[in-house]
């Protein structure tokens, strides 16, 4: 097993991480934070850098390459708190797609990705709760179409999508059965933007009036079988991206405070040179070296389709959660009343890395999920 | 050890109480005007803090003429009780009421008492403290606004930050260096510096959660000219007054703390009883559980409090006060930490209309004030070690 | 509310912490540790200072103070790691008599444990769960007679108390109803002492093998109105005590890791001057701290009969589990290598702040009570 | 970034399994002989490091007279891992093969090579390392154990403590001060010390859990004679050799500490199994949460060690190693911890007949010599802060 980035793979970090310094400020993201930028310029440069395309096969106009580079960049992205459609469109919508969509409707739906001319999300939540038996959201039959009515919370993107996977399950049933997906048109949904911690991401309620899907954009009929099955293959996906923006913004957040702890003096001294500093700094390093070394692991046995994959998505998430948790209150501890300004960047990771916690769920239900896999609960 | 009081402290309890229930500002004009920095005085504040000096109820411990009826500290606890009870503040400018003014009284001149303290007092001025630096923040030591004698008087040029309240008080007790040759602790002096001197700005510091409103400013001087009479105290002996004046702060400070933990808590465990039954079972015990080490601690802060209160009344010494600083502000923390996650994603929405107050999760950013302000949950880890327990230093 | 020990409270104290410094020091913990000594005499002591009388009414011989100074003296053996019958015979055999049992039964048995004739102990867990409803024991009426059959798990001295009060239920009950409780002479019951950890505390398993209790030793008749309630109370009293051995032997740990740090010199000076030692120590004051003043919140409550006695009760044998977790870890760690041999006292008072984790409800199941009373989770 | 290995990796692999099937040790003779000291060779570790030598199966990435076969470290890593898999220990002296026979190698004479470090690699000669002093644990440049030059060789007094093995070992691979006049790190050097010397005494260091049995000791020096030719490398010199020493433990050791700590969690997960349906429901939920927690650091330590493991194949460093040394040991203390809880009251029950081992609370303390010997959790912090992130020392 070898969890060190290739040649190649660290060139890709090297250059994502060039461009969005040079595209994706701190300035941009304070202004986004504002509401005084959308952030659009930075997506269309994207676009242009095929980074929607990379793990997309070369079929629809992709590069072929792995889940391990979506990773490189989301974690980069992470790290620099990027707004834009990236992390739907090509963790969710995308794999959404692909593992419960036809052959047709892969291509159809994902060359106009490939292209960057589609952005697209994925509504599976509802009540903040991701797990597929919590989907309640009804899909009935009107001749060859079919109706979605219900409700969907935390989607990311919902206002802006083109296209929206929307998961909902056959009248009277329940549990993991009788789910199905769709894809909406973004224009089609009445979507809710909510005022969150971290406005970069737009988490959206989204209501489902009486939606009309022809039968051309389902991609599950409810009730098929292994529909549930590719489901969670989706979600390990959603899930390792998340962790990965959350340990890309961690990182970020342990470097700002080594470099504040090695020039900040006080006491005629570098804060950095007192020995329980120093510890804590330490505390910090090792945990975000675990966390980045099970999210290899994770994107790994996705990139190579291991049947570890669930598994190692739960552990990639429970440890980033640990991780935020962490470094989020001593990076922002250490530096003191620095870190309290809004004119000061700190902030903008904090609010990054405690929005990955909540989504595709906490570290305490990947904890339960891991509980469950490893039988120390009843399923 | 005893679980009460004596019947001579309850009756002083019902007489404040009794007081307290005629005169308090109204939940009206409270909400109305509300106090929007620690050093703004609204009508409302203006007119009840003249009350309760007045009446003898603003430090029931200090004599009659300071506002006070020569209080036992016994009696000051169950006032104070009283108050966070009736969920009234004491004051919207607790470091002019609780630091400034008993410096001036202890270290000041007749006319700095007359022209600063006691319009404190009656609701007339409140202060700021000018204290950390971008250079000095938990080293007051190394602050380096300058404050040169010119003439009858000294000329201020610096700069101090997370100066709180700065844009509405009416003066700064302002530690800045006077003899910069000096070794660092003993260069240092208090000046009282109106606001409105020219060469004063203030700029406020945009904040981690509000970027539109804050406490919190910069403070710059240019040529600031403030006349020699307001010089506190002797001249370069700032460093034993910082001391002192901190010291003021001290005493009774961790009841209001812990009646916050308190009803924080209470907040915490309401919104838990109703979110933790639509909880899967592990996720619920899970939840449960941080909540319920929320309240050991509160229980356990509160418990420590009254203990360390015994012994101070007893006249002994209370070692618990840098513990009951850094353990409370990182309960206080943890509380909202906990709170934030326990709605899940919801709790990254902010400000919680239904509440009508910030969220959790900006709750919980700002409560690192409390960890960081005042001397930080580190620098109290320190005095703990080696003023305390005797450790040597490294 | 006033939580500072009283000058009278003091001094008790201070006279017990100087009786057990010269008649239990550590060489004869020790002794007792390998089997060469029983620490009788010590107990002799004890009696003959009237520590057994202390809390016990005046009728009976007691010296009609409070279970305040109960738990100053339970902290005063927790911090010496003293073996002997007082925790049983006092925390536990004493207030279930008294609180189960009629006022004759009070003055028959409780009149010579304030003389120091008789010891006792309480067999209430069954597979170490402490809660009433895990009483499975069966007390059947045999004519006036009850017989007494199943077993109890880790029963403090059940092989050497002269008189134990057992916990039992009606045939054909379950939950909280149906429990009763009776006086046994200790010879009377089989007893099987284990291998624990710490040695100076006597843990035995028991059978009940039909064992016949005539009327007059039945406390409490199985079934019988407020029993429960009337055990729960005498429950309360039992994990006050065991938090104050804990906490005494916490704080006897804490106080030997700061004398370390302060003599103990590395690179050429006391590793107490290194800072991340500091803040570590600060750390250990601020929970023995804590959970004492917790403790002593406790025992006042008992001591007053106020009503937060229960929740009182849970509260400090959480925050003393809480408390033992951390001292024990970093007052071993800190203490490196000569912590971990048999010579040095340590360990004495590692294994007793251990063996307090386990009895009596450990801190997770007391946050589980704590859980129920404010109504987090069902009851 | 990849999941598995080349096929000529694993066609190593399977060599190495198929001969390990047929030349290992079995079950029986290992039970029926245990070694009970860390320097102690009962007669099948004598006979299996023979077979392993012979077979270049001793070090893989050793030339073939030293014990190898020249294997490039990604090799050495499955080869390990089959050890581990196979439960058969490759040494039972691994500060002799994993120390003290490279620093032989490195440092010193073609006699020094042929008397103590060929031995050792042939299963005839066990050591033990002379490093530790009363007053020197952390510090080793503190160390006053005195070699004093005389005659034809040295004169040692003096005593180390927490020697492994050192009633079992042949010889003590002995840090002591040859220059009392130079700097603390200048006067150092190492001396190959037959055990048998005249004046070398060893007293076994009763220990927290088995007073009767330890592999911990006190080794003392009273005027014991040290010929000349055992002085390994240059006189003075011993600050250097002690950082290539212990540089030789590091690179796989993390290997046989992350199977051991899966094993242990392995361990545990089974005995929850057995033990959470028994408990309510908030304690069952409380305790897989524990139990998960572990799992979460066992599998976060495997993937870190593999991951530093790659940094260093590909001629990296791998600054992993302080932090996979304090994160290990802490986990595996934590898993012994969280073991002894899982077993509520049952927990204090000493020596658990059906494991045939220490109970859990005994490893619990038993592991504390993970995280306080060979650098202990602090110092390893100090490392990781000051070497590794360069924060400056204090």
């Amino acid at each position: 097993m070898d969890l060190e980035l290739s040649e190649e793979e660290l060139e890709l970090r090297d250059n994502v991480r060039g461009v969005l310094a040079a595209a994706c400020p701190p300035s941009l993201v304070r202004s986004v934070f504002e509401g005084k930028d959308t952030g659009d310029a930075l997506w269309e440069q994207m676009v242009g850098l095929y980074w929607p395309a990379l793990a997309l096969p070369e079929r629809v106009g992709g590069l072929g390459r792995t889940f391990v580079d979506v990773t490189i960049v989301v974690e980069e992205l992470g790290r620099a708190v990027a707004p834009g459609p990236y992390l739907a469109t090509v963790t969710q919508f995308t794999p959404a797609v692909s593992e419960l969509g036809s052959p047709e409707q892969a291509d159809r739906f994902l060359a106009p990705v490939a292209a960057g001319e589609t952005t697209g999300t994925l509504a599976v939540a509802e009540h903040g709760r991701w797990e597929p038996a919590a989907v309640a959201a009804v899909a009935r039959p009107e001749g060859s179409d079919w109706v979605l009515t219900g409700s969907k919370s935390t989607v990311l993107d919902a206002d802006t999508a083109d296209e929206v996977v929307v998961v909902a399950r056959a009248t009277d049933t329940a549990g993991i059965d009788g789910l199905g997906a769709f894809v909406v048109p973004g224009d089609e949904l009445e979507a809710f933007p909510r005022r969150v911690i971290d406005p970069t991401l737009r988490i959206c309620d989204v209501v489902l009036d009486d939606i009309e899907v022809p039968a051309d954009r389902v991609l599950a009929e409810p009730g098929a079988g292994g529909t549930t099955q590719a489901l969670r293959r989706v979600l390990d996906e959603a899930t390792v991206a998340v962790a990965a923006s959350t340990i890309g913004a961690c990182r970020r957040i342990f470097e700002m405070t080594l470099d504040y702890a090695k020039e900040r003096e006080q006491f005629g001294r570098p804060i950095g040179s007192f020995q329980a500093v120093k510890h804590r700094i330490a505390d910090l390093y090792s945990i975000v070296e675990r966390s980045t070394a099970l999210l290899y692991f994770a994107a790994l046995t996705i990139a190579e389709d291991d049947p570890r994959r669930r598994e190692a998505a739960s552990l990639a998430k429970a440890a980033a959660g640990d991780c935020q948790r962490l470094v989020a209150e001593d990076g922002l501890q250490l530096h003191g009343g620095i870190g309290m300004t809004w004119e000061y960047d700190l902030h903008l990771l904090l609010k990054r890395a405690k929005a990955g916690e909540a989504l595709f769920g906490t570290a305490a239900s990947h904890r339960a999920e891991l509980a469950r896999s490893l039988e120390l609960v009843a399923p | 050890m005893r679980l009460t009081f004596d019947d001579t402290v309850e009756s002083f309890r019902s007489t404040f109480r009794a007081w307290l229930g005629e005169n308090r500002p109204s939940e009206e004009e409270m909400t109305a005007d509300p106090a929007v920095s620690s050093a703004h005085l609204p009508g409302w504040a203006r007119r009840w803090t003249r009350r309760m000096f007045d009446d003898g109820w603003l430090v029931p411990g200090w004599p009659p003429e300071r506002g006070g009826r020569d209080a036992a500290p016994v009696e000051t606890l169950v006032y104070l009780e009283e108050l966070e009870r009736a969920r009234v503040p004491r004051t919207t400018n607790p470091q002019g009421l609780g630091i400034v003014a008993p410096s001036i009284f202890e270290f000041g001149t007749e006319e700095q008492v007359s022209r600063y303290a006691m319009p404190i007092l009656r609701g007339e001025k409140s202060a700021c403290l000018g204290m950390s630096e971008p250079g000095a923040g938990s080293d007051l030591a190394s602050l380096s606004t300058r404050a040169t004698a010119e003439g009858d008087g000294f000329v201020v040029n610096g700069q101090k930050v997370w100066t709180s309240g700065a844009s509405h008080a009416d003066f700064c007790f302002l530690f800045c260096r006077t003899d910069p040759d000096a070794p660092k602790h003993k260069g240092i002096s208090v000046l009282l510096v109106d606001m409105d001197t020219p060469g004063v700005t203030v700029r406020p510091l945009p904040h981690i959660t509000k970027p539109e409103q804050t406490d919190l400013n910069e403070v710059f001087f240019t040529d600031a000219v403030v006349p020699a009479a307001n010089l506190l105290g002797q001249l370069n002996n700032g460093w034993a007054l910082a001391g002192a004046s901190l010291a003021h702060e001290r005493g009774m400070v961790w009841l209001g703390t812990v009646m916050e933990l308190e009803s924080t808590f209470d907040r915490l465990a309401a919104e838990a009883r109703e979110i933790l039954p639509r909880l899967p079972a592990f996720e619920q015990a899970h939840a449960a559980d941080q909540i319920v080490r929320c309240y050991v601690d509160v229980q356990a802060a509160k418990c420590l409090g009254y203990r360390s209160f015994a012994k101070l009344a007893r006249g002994g010494s209370a070692p618990e006060q840098a513990l009951m600083k850094a353990f409370c502000s990182e309960s206080h923390r943890r509380l909202h930490l906990v709170g934030s996650e326990l709605h899940g994603d919801g709790g990254l929405d902010v400000w919680d209309a239904r509440r009508g107050e910030q969220a959790w999760i900006e709750q919980y950013f700002n409560s690192f004030g409390g960890t960081i302000s005042a001397g930080t949950s580190e620098i109290q880890r320190n005095i703990i070690a080696e003023r305390v327990l005797g450790l040597p230093r490294g």
